[in-house]
């Protein structure tokens, strides 16, 4: 096997994900989530951005934010297996941060090759972080799909809207991609240049903010260019499998809270004389979330792995991990909220900040379906016409 | 092979022209124009409140609520007219009756439990709107298992002193008066309970406060009903004390089967346009179909992946199968059990509504990490992912699926109790 | 609304319906069914055709065979409704006898209106049966599809070779899809004219036969050309929504009879203590597969209603039932075998015998997917090229 | 960041490096023409068993089996050296071996709660099979309830008689002995109970009789046992009277936990074969797909029908989580419950097994009426009918799913006992 056995997942990556655990849980438990995004509970309410700065700058000092970048630009060259376990971590506590959209802008950035691109780095190096804009209107980021359109060269100019930006409140830039003549760029913005304005989306999940991003005449920096006209949609093509990966790990570790919430609910809560939990209509389904953890927890580390170490499978192994994590995040949500009754039906009850992050992570870059219609066509060929 | 199994009775007959005369010559005012609360989200406005109401009395007048309750009762004293006037109130697009905790449930169980004087002071009331009610029976402690009642009444003389919580109180933002099952002996589980009208309007801000709860979505829609050491004559009392738990098992019998006086709000849009409509047309504009028509997946439209096709088929196939059984279920010849069909409603209509929002919230695809969605990819007005978080209100409220699975097993099937 | 609210199901189907459960009940029941047709349990056994055909013939002279020929040819001319009612009771039976090839047959002579289809139906009429023969290898009644080729006229001559004939050992007749240049024609052929060759399938269902029926040079009877070339494919596709219902009504009947006898299985076999119909993890899946019956058995309703009151959405309806249906009787017969336990792995446990006829109604003419794209089709419009 | 999480022992890599050298050097003779029996269908043939024997005997005498046993009881005094042993026989494609009750089981029960007689006189021909086992658990009252056992033997003098009957025993017509749990009090469920060492094969045509059971497939593939005033010696009692249960728990354990001599018959290719070939190719040379190619569906193949490759691909998916989980189950620090993933592997295999047949069922469309198939669209040399049929074998054996469930939410959840 050209995978090792344990996925890479070796000493220093349990360190590191433990350490992670432990800081989170002290950190950023129920409760303090709970106080610091579901304050607001009028659906009516305005975009919110919700975070602990403080804490985010912790998460900076411990090099979190640098993992993936490469060994050579000075950031910490972790495996992606290593990564996988921070987002877990990180989807467990439902923690609000970059985090995840700076790791997944990384990847992208990794995959250029450019000089450009490795200025971007070089920022999230020094503390800064980046958020994909990659998105247009119907939710595509494939092919030559945008709605921002580059014109002119030294400097090239974008124009149009980026959606679906994650964090687009909490990053320092945007990798954005825009399509000219040329083909399929992709522009390092900075959130603060001339002509770009933020539009914070209003979402369900409480623990993110998400925001369409309008371009107008915004000038790109010429050393900004992370991938010239023709070569961008490769580029998020090659670095797609990651970002499947990393979405799929913080469905996982938020699936693993709602399994373990659930289940102690269930040891707890008493009706008809007995833990709910003794009642199979309650123990059996719990069981089968738990399932359905346990395969989308080890199709993200095999992904990962293949990402590392075989990456001809990592297309195939990603869509895999990402198919079923997001399959199983609607049904950890559904059995969560359920089996909590009617208490889990109040906006008082802390489940439903997971229950809407999961949501929120069903549908990025593709739902379970999605993901199964990209492997027919790797596995079976694609349809005869 | 007629309508023959369906024909009205003549006094049916006849009703049935009087009502719909009736409903041609009287009509609710316009609708009011604000209909949610400026303050509570998710609450409906007073101007709503009192429209409805209004309507509600007006049909009460008009002898279109109530018909089937004994004249010295407010009734009508008629036999088994109540549905006929459901169906033709359902047919004008009746607006909904606001006092449906009566109307369900309420008004039944105080007939068949209440004295005397109980039937006479409330059921009018309860029929002409005068009077808005709602239930006390869920606790934090008791959810499904509604014997596990603990807000306690404690006989002091000729009154009683209540002391507890109520919470999933739906209209208590305005009731004056709640059906309420209490504990007055905790000894025995069942036989410890005792079943009461209570003024709670009256004593608001004094002995009973009523707490708006907030739901998963962010709207109120229900609330937390407090007492301490709230007092009430005996005379509001119904049967003896400790046989609570029989009167609330009356209650969610109503409650469960739907009673004999649904809100014309409730299912009468869709009967109304299932009569005019061809199935295949019905199916072609269902919002599923149209959402997966607007929604794009994998560089095509999403109406046009055979994978979601076969998803959305198989949804409109369930939410068909559910009509055509409640149609199936008025049919003798073709029901061998009497309650197999009604028991089942609840349970698979609030299952078919998750699963339609489920997959709604899949086909609109990153649109589903939005609260708003442009008018074309709606559902009921909300968005799918919305109406998916809503949904749990369906299979969690007025006991859960699970609840509802082990009393058809039990009902239908004769399976042993499972608790 | 174009349809009576009762399906048209009134007093005289319930009579009828009534009369033919208490007629299997009293006949056939389970264990004369097992003496029947479960003699022989050997898995490498050769072909059998295990039916009572003393039973019968008083079938034959209830008149049940000829309810859905037309008064006019001294049929009983009754509804769809009513011949859905009399299937059901066979499906619960899981009665050997070829009732339903034949009224699948009679539904497709109704539709052909020629004097070579009459002449068929008063075969029929006489007491004899027919059973289609219209499908080709690879499993297809559809458009031309056949492995039987006609040429010349007058007579008209047969070769090649129909599949999946149902009950072909027990008919006196077949109605052959055939096609020629001129386009597909279906003819009347005896089950021991010239030419004709039954060869028995081994199948897995107890409770019928099927074969593929070979012809060489088989000339047909000029007075039995029941659609003439051109006709036949249309003919056939006005009688498919009747052929799915009934076949649905079948699934149906023998899904409520998994039901019930799982249910009283439930009730009385005792595991810890308890009936294990106490344990939710029975009980519940019990629950689901009677509202999946319930589902099923409305829309079977429905769509021989709509045969007879609203024909221009039977198409649509029938679909629907026997998608329902099929699926149902996969769930249904999987729980019964299931929840037997171990007993109900056996081959004395007569259970099986409902769990292999279902299997074989759930593939015949379209499973639940076929089905539903069917549906698609109709409700959504083609896939767009 | 390696293999180390999984690298040998010292000891471990030493008995490899032999294994490998003596699995070159020695080889199963030519596997047998007849292996079905003549007389009794879906029976092996006496040529396969006696061929399975004397593979096992040699790979006894060669030390690849039992080697983690003591050498006072016949084995190889080795430490956790088994699993080496399984590795190298699955990736040498090793036959299976036959006596599979006693080295999944027998000998580690026999070992953890045997006499030293028990010990001595046992284990050693058990793992060089030169005595074959069964297991007498099942009964038919005792399924799922394995406490229940009704098999009674009556202690007289230094003899037991026992009397009853055991059901579903697999590999009944060849065993020479059987694990028993009897009954030998009625007055305690648990602690009534007693386990033996059952000499059946010489009480044959005596006081015992093995019938053959056939399995709905019409296969024959396992036994019900009759007892009849059969005498047993009390030596052949395991621990005291009375402490059956526990003893049947141990046997159990090792049951459910597929113990540490698993036969190389199973899993093993799968596991040779998986690390030869990329994931992309083996995925794309399965049954299904390969099925799927050759299947026709509403005028086209199956195979470009999107609705048939989404369920493919979902069983796929689910095939290629399980065996990620295996390999997962096996990383330290990726397992934070180490009873959480063998707990789940009965389950999970039998469940994906049904389904992916009963997928595979479905495709096939009408052909899934017939016994016979093709070679190109068959599924492990059966028709897919066939498979699904045969699978409730592996949903319902060794513990139905319904139990699975309950064990697994019990011991890797904490949940409450349902029972």
């Amino acid at each position: 096997m050209a995978q090792p056995k344990d996925f890479g997942f070796g000493t220093e990556e349990t360190m590191l994900r433990d350490e992670a655990r432990r800081f989170f849980k002290k950190n950023c438990d129920d409760s303090k989530l709970m106080e610091l995004v579901g304050g607001n509970s009028n659906p009516n309410r305005e975009p919110e951005c919700n975070w602990d700065e403080k804490l985010w700058n912790q998460i900076v000092d411990l090099g979190w934010t640098i993992l993936a970048v490469p060994e050579e630009l000075e950031g910490i060259g972790s495996s992606a297996a290593c990564v996988a376990g921070l987002m877990e971590e990180a989807g467990r506590a439902a923690f609000p941060s970059p985090l995840l959209a700076n790791v997944n802008a990384t990847y992208v950035l990794n995959a250029c090759g450019t000089d450009g691109a490795k200025k971007a780095l070089g920022e999230i190096v020094d503390g800064n972080t980046i958020s994909l804009a990659i998105i247009n209107k119907v939710g595509s980021w494939e092919f030559a799909d945008t709605d921002v359109s580059a014109s002119g060269s030294d400097p090239t100019t974008l124009d149009g809207t980026s959606y679906y930006v994650q964090d687009a409140q909490k990053v320092d830039y945007f990798l954005v991609k825009a399509v000219s003549d040329a083909g399929v760029g992709l522009y390092v913005v900075p959130v603060d240049a001339p002509g770009v304005t933020i539009v914070p989306d209003r979402i369900h999940d409480l623990t993110r903010d998400q925001a369409h991003v309008e371009f107008k005449s915004v000038a790109v920096d010429p050393a900004f260019v992370a991938a010239p006209a023709g070569k961008g949609d490769g580029v998020i093509e090659a670095a797609m499998p990651a970002i499947h990966t990393m979405t799929a790990a913080d469905m996982v570790g938020a699936g693993e809270w709602q399994l373990q919430t659930t289940a102690e609910y269930a040891r707890t809560r008493v009706q008809y004389d007995h833990p709910i939990g003794f009642f199979q209509a309650v123990k059996h389904p719990i069981v089968d979330v738990m399932i359905e953890i346990d395969h989308a927890r080890s199709l993200v580390y095999n992904a990962a792995c293949a990402i590392d170490h075989e990456p001809d499978q990592a297309a195939l192994c990603a869509h895999m991990a990402q198919s079923t994590a997001s399959d199983m995040a609607e049904f950890a949500s559904n059995r969560s909220v359920q089996f909590h009754g009617g208490i889990g039906f109040t906006w008082e009850c802390f489940i439903h900040l997971h229950f809407k992050r999961q949501v929120h992570n069903q549908v990025l870059y593709g739902d379970g379906g999605y993901h199964r219609s990209k492997l027919a066509d790797m596995v079976m060929g694609p349809i005869a016409a | 092979m007629s309508e023959k199994a369906v024909a009205d009775t003549p006094e049916q007959a006849e009703y049935r022209a009087y009502c719909k005369e009736w409903l041609a010559n009287n009509k609710p005012g316009s609708y009011p124009k604000v209909t949610q609360s400026a303050t509570v989200p998710g609450q409906k406005s007073q101007e709503l409140q009192d429209y409805q109401a209004a309507w509600q009395k007006k049909c009460y007048e008009g002898g279109l609520v109530g018909c089937d309750f004994p004249k010295e009762y407010g009734g009508g004293g008629r036999t088994d007219c109540q549905r006929v006037a459901n169906q033709e109130l359902a047919l004008a697009l009746s607006p909904a009756f606001p006092n449906d905790t009566a109307l369900r449930m309420g008004a039944f169980t105080l007939l068949e439990h209440g004295s005397e004087y109980i039937k006479k002071r409330f059921i009018p009331k309860m029929l002409s709107c005068e009077e808005m009610w709602c239930q006390g029976f869920s606790e934090p402690n008791a959810g499904s298992d509604v014997a596990n009642q603990e807000t306690f009444a404690e006989k002091q003389g000729d009154n009683w002193v209540i002391n507890g919580q109520k919470v999933w109180t739906s209209n208590g933002e305005w009731a004056d008066w709640m059906i309420l099952i209490t504990r007055t002996d905790r000894s025995h589980k069942h036989k410890g309970l005792t079943y009461f009208v209570n003024p709670i309007k009256e004593n608001l801000g004094k002995t009973v406060e009523v707490r708006p709860l907030i739901k998963i979505t962010g709207d109120a829609g229900f609330n937390e009903v407090f007492f301490k050491d709230m007092v009430i004559p005996d005379k509001y009392r119904l049967d003896e004390v400790g046989t609570g738990w029989s009167v609330a098992m009356t209650t969610l019998k109503y409650e469960r089967d739907a009673g004999g006086m649904v809100s014309p709000g409730v299912g009468g849009r869709a009967i109304a346009s299932a009569a005019a409509i061809p199935l295949s047309e019905m199916l072609a504009k269902s919002p599923l179909v149209n959402l997966a028509k607007n929604s794009h997946r994998n560089g095509k439209k999403a109406s046009d992946d055979s994978a979601i096709r076969d998803r959305i088929i198989k949804c409109l196939i369930r939410q068909t199968a559910f009509s055509q059984t409640l149609r199936r279920g008025a049919v003798k010849g073709l029901v061998d059990n009497p309650s197999r069909i009604p028991l089942q409603i609840k349970l698979v209509a609030s299952e078919n509504g998750q699963n339609t929002s489920a997959l709604g919230l899949e086909i609109a695809g990153a649109a589903s990490t939005l609260c708003t969605a442009e008018k074309e990819t709606m559902y009921m007005g909300s968005t799918w992912a919305s109406a998916y978080i809503a949904s749990f209100g369906g299979t969690i409220a007025e006991g859960t699926s699970e609840i509802q699975r082990n009393q058809i097993g039990e009902r239908a099937l004769g399976l042993p109790k499972s608790k």
